[in-house]
């Protein structure tokens, strides 16, 4: 396959909330991330999608773990200027297209403010000219760059969002959630554009959501975390064709697809920690039950599913 | 919840002891003494008074002697009332400006609330002009004019009450409004905000959906969400409040705590300085911390408190 | 009805139209603009302090008599076409007295307001940005200096400045500037967790742009407002300390000390109270109703 | 069938400082009992604005209701004082709101708030009330009732949360429940389980349900009837089958399209509708949809298109059912859903003028 | 929980109805007691209310040093000699009182008295009260004024014996009191709170025993003690056990502490007061016109004196023709007549009228600038400049009060008019502008002097010697010196008057002081009360007061 762009090994992001407690949002994740592909990541909310990307891009600092971006760990970098450098490279969509832009801004502002932070415009007017340039890419124009952005919808917003992280010319970029508050219909424009820029800039996403059937659409192989931990990794038809992992089922089960016949006849499968029963001394990890299909599970279990799989 | 509280009163004695050791620093670096008369003394008797009241032992001893005093809480003789010692003045003053706070405390949240709620019901009509141009007008007239207006026209002009002194509940009347007329207007545009907030709440959309009536869903849903921020400016007020107001005091002639706080400083009488600093310090800093407590009791969720989000 | 088949042409999408924003472009500040206009109390505020602020820069000038003269035969005299707000205890004219007296406390708000702005956006905004022990230290340190006896340290400044405008104007930020440092950091901590703040370190952005660029126009609502009640509150502490008898160096006049001597003379000479009073609370009245209706048309909430 | 509820030409509009913003503009649909109306359409479609209108919920002023009538049981709501509103609301019609974090008191135990409604419209002593609240948490599937009554809201998940609502909205036995994205803010798992939820007690009190929602998935899951909802107006109305399988306004071919299936592993563009709702404030001249719309005729841009009826129960507002226009083929990924449906007429009937 | 807030605030509304409701028949009530008052000439109640300010720093005569605490004992202690209604001293305590030859041996001898819980008032009462005073344990920053006394400074600065001290009770009637040197004012003394009599049964059992009023209370006056609540009232009772208690009217005096002249002033036009202004209260200024036109002002001057200090150590006031420009170029009578407004005596010499009655006219005329225009020029002229404007800036201190504040703006005001001299104000917080004053550390300062006893050389010997601990001037003359040493040993009356005389003219002519005006107390008083007695040093006596 591919080239590796991302490593990540052995990722934990544990949150002090007081009184001692801990939360493990990512407790001990490993995965690659190959440069062009698209990973979908999927999950219900806290099971720590989100928390991961973020600890990717630095927004916190990681617990424990590595993750090497080229090679290079992204955790150990110090200088302002390396980790400068690094920004450049790895950028993020956000989740909510209301609270991603700074209300304060206009547009142009907003677009402009990696440009302005790398110095990668040398006057003014290039720096308009880039601005509208990517205004184009996302199907918006000029007009709109003196606007502020509470005068746009949701997705005209998200389209601004990225916008924004395509102004420093980034390879990577980390997607989260970025479609799911937006309309049905919307969605599909923010996807189609995703799609199309991956196409004509080689972009390698993480795409983080719960909306499976999008995931699935845009992915190409995705992860299933659960409590902090991931459980299932496949490329994305071999997810959906051969869901291995108990909570993968139930979570495939449980979308609710635009057709009222199948809905009629769906029958929905729960998921519930103790069937893996695992005694003590069972080591559970991420095995490889066939050829790129990751299974967190016992080695007991790794037969089972073994023995399962249908081609 | 024990160790919340331990926590907190730990941090008081922190803050309690560096609001000691900056007052005593800064009174000591002040020009003047205790002696200082116009009447000037021969020096062989000041310096006689200095030993004394050990004010000849260099810095560190007197700073730890009164330390110790703190902790004994016995702050010692006051060095202008000879016949009292800090405790007797605190003790004989606390009750007087205690009494005429709680009046005045009392007066400003039930008229504050009921303003406030009336303004946030009927905004921008004409209740709620009428209710902030009354509160507005409360914060408006400083609280020495207000005395000296009320004082003037409803005590000296209509004799519907007594001039000065602290006698009857009748003398406690126009000093009580006088300290009520600002933090009454305080609480009443923070009710009124705070009620606006809550009143557009889902929750309250909820309850309305239930069929309950405008009154019920204000007392029942409303205000008592409603009072959240008024709760948090009680703290400091009740504080100020309980603790007298020179202004009002000697304008009306009440023999309580308040005086005490800039006649101390005046007659440079070091023992009462500190007393009346730490008993103020010790009022604020625990209702303060009452109110963070009745806050818990209003609002269930702040048990929580303190953690970080991961997601 | 009769429609003519050529309308039934397929002529399919009109994207340009269809993301055409047909609102004229609004800036935040253009729209706040808008919804305080509607706000007739705070309309009326804002023109009271025009006249006010007018009154201030043009009113000592109306009269011929000056602040300052004294002219011991002509005190104390009521209000009359010579002099319209009647004499003071020195025979000084009290109009000419109350708009000299309007630019010093005006003066002395609004100094000790940006002072506040200053020293209180810094402390509040890295308080809260930094968190963690940064904050706690930083704000015990406020905390310590509200327990502080607030005349000791005037008397201190006093002693360590001498008397006069600039120390009066330090005294009132003494403590003045925690209240707003407290309510930027209330704002820093919920702003900075907000995903424009988090794109913007993404982008490799340093502290003080985030700052500069996101933490502080976004607090402005609540700045904006706290300043509007910090100005009155400054014109308040100055008549205390007047009161107190820390007030400024005469002859120069400020409503506070203005006040203050009338107060005594309420049973004779009322004007000598009554105009610096009624002034005072015209202008506390009118920077807070602005500041009430700011806090109104800046709310988020009541935006739609 | 018995028709719980009729709405007839609503309009609805809110006064803004940009001006007024014309939410709903001449909807109508009736309900019948029993059965479940879903609404869809993309955010600021008016489809929240016209559930509230039914139970008056949106604040007026800036709303207002310039226009129309809605008749429950007959009677007709619009000129209803609060007074009377407290009766109907609660008692006759129930409604649960989107986000189960904060549409629920957070300082109000969850028995309290089921009780108030109990002890309002059905004169229960505080411990019958109690009682019943204690039933009706078991009925949401919410285990140990007894110690749950006594919690607040904060010590619930979103799923338990939502059930709580979903008990306080039933407690007094509406004969509509009114569900405004009921699970939007849900996990996909959750939403499964409330979605069952909702269904069972339908079918247990026969309550008549208008669910509102934007996810197709959801609708096809719970629907008997849809209504799309565009720019503050209902563009296509028809049974579940006849919208998934048998539409006819481009802008449902549009949503349906736009959606991805998980059935193959088909990776080509999806068919997104382009460009921006238009702004209520100036509605465009003709057809809202035009400008968005791949399939727009020249007269889209002049004149409103009437509705017209498709069968008995399928009715559609779009200038592609006018015997002049084009034949027109909808998108492929629609076209593979089509299926012809007993019911249709031969010919779509006009069945009231645009305006 | 809500249940119950919701109760809390609904009592409070109830509550603070309620309150309001019962208040209103409590005003009732006071509203008549004020007409009882005027009521029935015949069976006047012989009630006193009277203001005192502020809360006495200490009742004890041995640590009293204040008007407040001084104007309490008056009226509660007694001493050998109270001064009388025509304000010289007459025996008191003592029913007999020897003179030595050489003035400086006064034997006491003491009349049938008791201490109101009923112990006798003995000579070692006295002893041990001046002795006590004396003790440099004992903290009493006025034993200074037992310094007369021989070896009394001795014992309290120096570690002198004690047992040296010069008084001594022969027996328990009879006191000693040998003197360092003839002191001709010492009668007047014996009546000062210094030298009052102290219950030593009581106090040797109690040191605290002055703390508060209750049966360790015990006093020998007019008075008796009843009630001290701190910070709020004083109430004194007749003392029936007083031997001079048929003389006593008044059955009872309240003493409430207000210390805002305008509520004073309020409270004594509501009836609640029968006394306000001087010497224990004070009038606002804002009112003596208007009382003076009502004919209700009363006004008295009384030994003490208002002034400006100068800097004689260095800048333009160091030259003595500057300072005398300073003092001849304001117009004192119309500061009196327009700020003051209480009738005060224009000052143009530093001893009260009162002990020299020639200074009614003074050293100099007031407001005579042409004489004032010569100084300066004179003056400039010394210190090389052409013009005032060259003189380097003035700055006038004062400490912060609305009566400071006025004063020193018309004289700011006077001098730019009169001399062109620029002067600032600078008003200083009390300690800070003490501290100052004290240490040199200003131009001009104002600064006042209340005389304790009524004899010239209280107004004189401050200026002894530039580091004397009231001086403030830095100003000393060998001259002034040797007078005030010759005065001391003189035991002629008139010989010791014109030294003091002289003494007052050095100084006078060299003018280290600016004197302003001379004080007046300015009261009004309830029309039926009579007899309070005002001595020349602004002591108030209730002893003889009675309403009619």
């Amino acid at each position: 396959m591919a080239e590796k762009l991302l490593e990540i090994k052995n990722l934990k992001q544990h949150f002090h909330v007081g009184k001692g407690n801990t939360v493990k949002a990512v407790d001990g994740i490993t995965f690659d991330i190959y440069k062009g592909e698209t990973l979908g990541l999927v999950g219900e909310s806290g099971c720590g999608k989100s928390t991961t990307g973020r600890t990717i891009i630095r927004l916190y600092d990681a617990t424990d773990g590595q993750v090497l971006f080229n090679g290079e760990d992204v955790h150990g970098k110090k200088s302002a200027k390396e980790l400068k450098k690094f920004n450049r490279k790895m950028q993020m969509i956000f989740q909510d297209p209301y609270a991603s832009l700074n209300p304060r801004m206009t547009v142009a502002d907003i677009i402009a403010e990696g440009i302005d932070i790398h110095g990668l415009a040398k006057d003014k007017k290039e720096r308009m000219e880039k601005v509208y340039e990517l205004l184009e890419t996302v199907g918006l124009n000029k007009e709109h760059a003196n606007r502020y952005p509470h005068e746009f919808s949701g997705g005209q917003r998200q389209r601004i969002g990225i916008a924004r992280a395509l102004a420093v010319d980034p390879d990577f970029i980390i997607a989260d959630e970025p479609i799911s508050a937006l309309d049905v219909s919307i969605q599909a424009q923010v996807v189609n554009l995703m799609k199309k820029l991956q196409r004509e800039k080689g972009l390698t996403y993480l795409f983080i959501a719960h909306d499976l059937s999008m995931v699935k659409y845009i992915s190409d192989r995705i992860g299933v975390m659960y409590f902090g931990k991931l459980v299932e990794l496949a490329s994305a038809e071999d997810l959906y064709n051969n869901p291995m992992h108990p909570y993968t089922r139930s979570l495939l089960s449980a979308i609710p697809l635009p057709d009222p016949d199948t809905e009629r006849t769906r029958k929905r499968v729960s998921y519930d920690p103790k069937v893996h029963n695992y005694s003590d001394n069972e080591q559970i990890e991420m095995r490889e039950i066939v050829p790129g299909h990751y299974v967190y599970c016992s080695e007991k279990e790794a037969q089972t599913y073994k023995a399962q799989y249908v081609k | 919840m024990a160790k919340y509280i331990g926590k907190r009163l730990l941090y008081m004695l922190i803050s309690l002891w560096l609001i000691i050791t900056a007052t005593f620093f800064f009174m000591r670096i002040a020009p003047g003494n205790p002696f200082t008369s116009e009447k000037q003394l021969p020096p062989e008797i000041e310096a006689n008074l200095n030993a004394h009241y050990g004010l000849d032992k260099p810095w560190y001893a007197q700073y730890g002697d009164y330390l110790l005093k703190v902790v004994k809480w016995d702050f010692g003789p006051s060095f202008k009332y000879k016949s009292q010692t800090v405790n007797d003045l605190i003790s004989e003053g606390f009750p007087v400006s205690f009494i005429l706070g709680m009046e005045a405390i009392l007066l400003a949240v039930a008229f504050g609330l009921i303003l406030g709620i009336i303004a946030a019901l009927k905004h921008n009509k004409w209740q709620d002009y009428t209710a902030m141009i009354i509160a507005v007008a409360g914060i408006s007239v400083p609280s020495f004019i207000m005395a000296t207006f009320l004082q003037y026209f409803l005590a000296i002009k209509m004799g519907i009450f007594p001039v000065a002194r602290f006698e009857t509940f009748m003398h406690t009347v126009l000093p009580a409004l006088a300290l009520a007329s600002t933090p009454m207007a305080f609480i009443a545009r923070l009710t009124r905000s705070s009620m606006l907030e809550v009143m557009s709440n889902d929750y309250i959309k909820t309850a309305k959906a239930k069929g309950l009536s405008q009154g019920v869903i204000t007392v029942k849903h409303a205000i008592r969400n409603a009072l959240l921020p008024v709760v948090t400016y009680m703290g400091p007020l009740t504080a100020g409040i309980l603790t007298g107001s020179f202004v009002i005091e000697r304008i009306f002639g009440i023999p309580g705590l308040g005086a005490h706080f800039v006649t101390s400083i005046t007659n440079r009488d070091y023992t009462v300085i500190m007393g009346v600093t730490v008993f103020y310090s010790i009022i604020l800093l625990a209702s303060i911390l009452l109110v963070d407590i009745a806050y818990g009791i209003i609002d269930p969720r702040i048990k929580l408190a303190g953690g970080k989000k991961g997601e | 009805m009769q429609i003519s088949k050529d309308k039934f042409q397929l002529v399919g999408t009109k994207i340009s139209e269809a993301e055409k924003i047909s609102k004229p472009s609004l800036s935040f500040w253009k729209d706040v603009f808008i919804r305080f206009r509607k706000n007739k109390l705070a309309m009326f505020g804002l023109v009271l302090l025009a006249i006010l602020i007018f009154m201030a820069i043009f009113g000592p000038y109306m009269t011929e008599y000056d602040y300052a003269t004294n002219d011991l035969t002509n005190k104390n005299q009521a209000p009359s076409s010579e002099h319209w707000f009647g004499t003071d205890d020195l025979g000084r004219d009290v109009f000419a007295r109350t708009w000299e007296g309007a630019r010093i406390s005006i003066f002395i708000g609004v100094a000790a307001a940006l002072i506040d702005l200053f020293i209180g956006v810094l402390w509040g905004g890295i308080s809260g940005y930094k968190g963690g022990r940064t904050d706690e230290m930083m704000m015990r340190f406020a905390d310590v200096l509200y327990g502080v006896p607030y005349l000791l340290l005037v008397i201190l400044l006093m002693v360590v400045l001498g008397q006069g405008l600039g120390t009066m104007i330090l005294a009132m930020t003494i403590t003045g500037w925690i209240n707003m440092a407290r309510i930027v950091r209330g704002q820093v901590l919920s702003l900075k967790s907000q995903e424009y703040v988090l794109a913007s370190k993404t982008l490799g952005a340093n502290t003080s742009r985030i700052m500069a660029k996101h933490l502080i126009p976004n607090s402005m609502a609540p700045i904006l407002v706290t300043m509007t009640l910090t100005i009155p509150n400054a014109i308040f502490t100055e008549a205390f300390l007047s009161f107190i008898g820390l007030g400024l160096t005469p002859p120069l006049a400020s409503w506070g000390t203005m006040a203050n001597d009338g107060l005594p003379a309420i049973r004779y000479y009322p004007w000598r109270l009554f105009f610096p009073a009624i002034f005072i609370s015209l202008t506390i009245f009118a920077f807070n109703v602005v500041g009430d209706g700011l806090r109104d048309a800046l709310d988020p909430r009541l935006r739609k | 069938m018995e028709k719980i509820l009729e709405v007839k030409d609503l309009e609805v509009s809110f006064q803004t400082y940009g001006g007024s913003v014309k939410a709903v503009r001449g909807v109508s649909f009736d309900l019948h009992k029993g059965e479940t109306l879903a609404i869809v359409g993309e955010s600021g479609s008016g489809k929240s604005v016209t559930s509230q209108t039914i139970m008056k919920l949106i604040p007026m002023p800036p709303g207002k209701i310039t226009g129309g009538q809605i008749l429950f049981n007959g009677d007709d709501i619009v000129p209803k004082t609060e007074k009377q509103m407290e009766k109907i609301r609660g008692k006759e019609i129930s409604m649960i709101f989107q986000d189960p974090m904060t549409s629920l008191n957070p300082t109000m135990k969850i028995g309290t708030q089921i009780m108030e409604g109990l002890i309002k419209h059905q004169n229960m002593s505080k411990q019958a009330a109690k009682t019943r609240a204690v039933e009706l948490l078991n009925l949401v599937g919410i285990p140990m009732p007894e110690r749950r009554v006594n919690q607040y809201p904060h010590e619930f998940s979103g799923g338990m949360r939502q059930r709580a609502m979903i008990a306080i909205a039933l407690a007094a036995n509406p004969k509509l429940l009114i569900a405004d994205e009921p699970t939007t803010a849900l996990d996909v798992t959750i939403q499964a389980q409330i979605l069952d939820l909702m269904k069972d007690l339908q079918s247990k009190m026969d309550t008549s349900i208008i669910f509102i929602t934007h996810d197709l998935g959801v609708v096809a899951n719970v629907a008997d009837r849809v209504a799309v909802m565009y720019a503050g107006q209902i563009v296509e109305m028809g049974t579940v089958d006849e919208i998934f399988y048998d539409p006819r306004h481009p802008y449902t071919w549009g949503l349906l399209a736009s959606m991805p299936s998980l059935d193959n592993d088909n990776k080509a563009e999806l068919a997104a509708i382009p460009g921006t709702p238009p702004d209520l404030t100036n509605p465009p001249k003709g057809d809202a949809f035009a400008a968005r719309n791949q399939y727009a005729l020249a007269i889209d841009f002049e004149e409103e298109p009437p509705m017209y009826q498709i069968s008995e129960t399928h009715f559609a507002k779009t200038w592609l059912l006018h015997p002049d226009a084009p034949k027109v083929e909808p998108p492929e990924a629609v076209k593979n859903r089509m299926r012809q449906l007993s019911s249709t007429f031969d010919q779509a009937v006009l069945v009231k003028e645009g305006k | 929980m809500k249940k119950r807030l919701s109760i809390f605030f609904s009592m409070l509304l109830v509550l603070s109805m309620f309150l309001a409701a019962c208040g209103g028949k409590d005003g009732a009530d006071s509203g008549e007691k004020g007409g009882d008052k005027d009521a029935g000439k015949s069976d006047v109640p012989q009630e006193l209310s009277v203001n005192i300010n502020t809360e006495p720093p200490s009742l004890h005569p041995g640590l009293a040093k204040d008007a407040t605490s001084g104007t309490v004992l008056r009226q509660t202690f007694e001493g050998l000699t109270r001064i009388g209604e025509d304000g010289q001293p007459h025996e008191a305590a003592a029913e007999k009182i020897d003179i030595s030859e050489d003035q400086k041996v006064y034997t006491f001898t003491l009349r049938d008295a008791t201490w109101s819980n009923g112990d006798p008032v003995t000579a070692k009462d006295f002893e041990y009260a001046w002795k006590w005073a004396l003790d440099p344990n004992n903290q009493s920053e006025y034993a200074y004024q037992l310094y007369y006394i021989k070896g009394a400074e001795d014992a309290n600065l120096n570690g002198g014996s004690i047992d040296d001290v010069g008084v001594v009770a022969k027996d328990d009637k009879t006191l000693e009191v040998t003197l360092a040197n003839p002191t001709p004012f010492f009668l007047e003394l014996t009546a000062f709170y210094t030298y009052l009599p102290i219950n030593s049964k009581i106090a040797e059992a109690n040191p605290d025993w002055a703390n508060d009023a209750g049966e360790n209370y015990t006093s020998n006056g007019p008075f008796v003690m009843t009630e001290w609540s701190h910070s709020d009232k004083i109430l004194l009772e007749k003392n029936e056990k007083y031997w001079d208690a048929d003389t006593v009217k008044l059955t009872n005096i309240e003493m409430i502490m207000i210390n805002d002249p305008n509520t004073e002033l309020s409270m004594f036009d509501n009836g609640e007061l029968d006394w306000a202004g001087a010497p224990t209260g004070a009038l606002p200024t804002d009112a003596m016109q208007a009382l003076k036109d009502e004919g209700r002002l009363v006004t008295k001057s009384i030994a003490g004196i208002y002034n400006y200090k100068f800097n004689t150590t260095e800048g333009p006031t160091a030259n003595a023709n500057i300072r005398k420009a300073l003092a001849h170029a304001i117009n004192r009578q119309e500061v009196i007549d327009n700020i003051l407004q209480g009738e005060q005596l224009p000052a143009m010499g530093i001893v009260p009228p009162s002990m020299f009655p020639e200074n009614e006219k003074g050293y100099f005329p007031d407001n005579d600038v042409e004489a004032a225009k010569e100084f300066l020029q004179k003056g400039l002229e010394e210190l090389g400049y052409k013009d005032p404007s060259e003189l380097p800036a003035i700055v006038l201190s004062y400490n912060t009060s609305e009566a400071h504040q006025k004063i020193a703006q018309a004289i700011q005001d006077m001098w730019k008019k009169n001399l062109g001299i620029e002067v600032t104000l600078e008003n200083q917080e009390w300690a800070v502008y003490l501290d100052k004053v004290h240490s040199l550390d200003y131009q001009v300062a104002r600064m006042g002097w209340l005389g304790d006893f009524n004899d010239a050389i209280n107004f004189l010997e401050m200026y002894r010697d530039a580091d004397g601990g009231n001086n403030d001037t830095g100003w000393e003359s060998k001259e002034f010196q040797d007078l005030l040493a010759t005065s001391a040993t003189e035991g002629d009356h008139d010989a010791r008057q014109q030294m003091l005389k002289d003494a007052e003219a050095v100084f006078m002519d060299d003018m280290p002081v600016l004197p302003i005006y001379f004080y007046t107390n300015n009261w009004v008083q309830a029309d039926n009360l009579k007899d309070v007695v005002v001595s020349g040093l602004g002591d108030v006596q209730y002893k003889w007061a009675h309403f009619e």
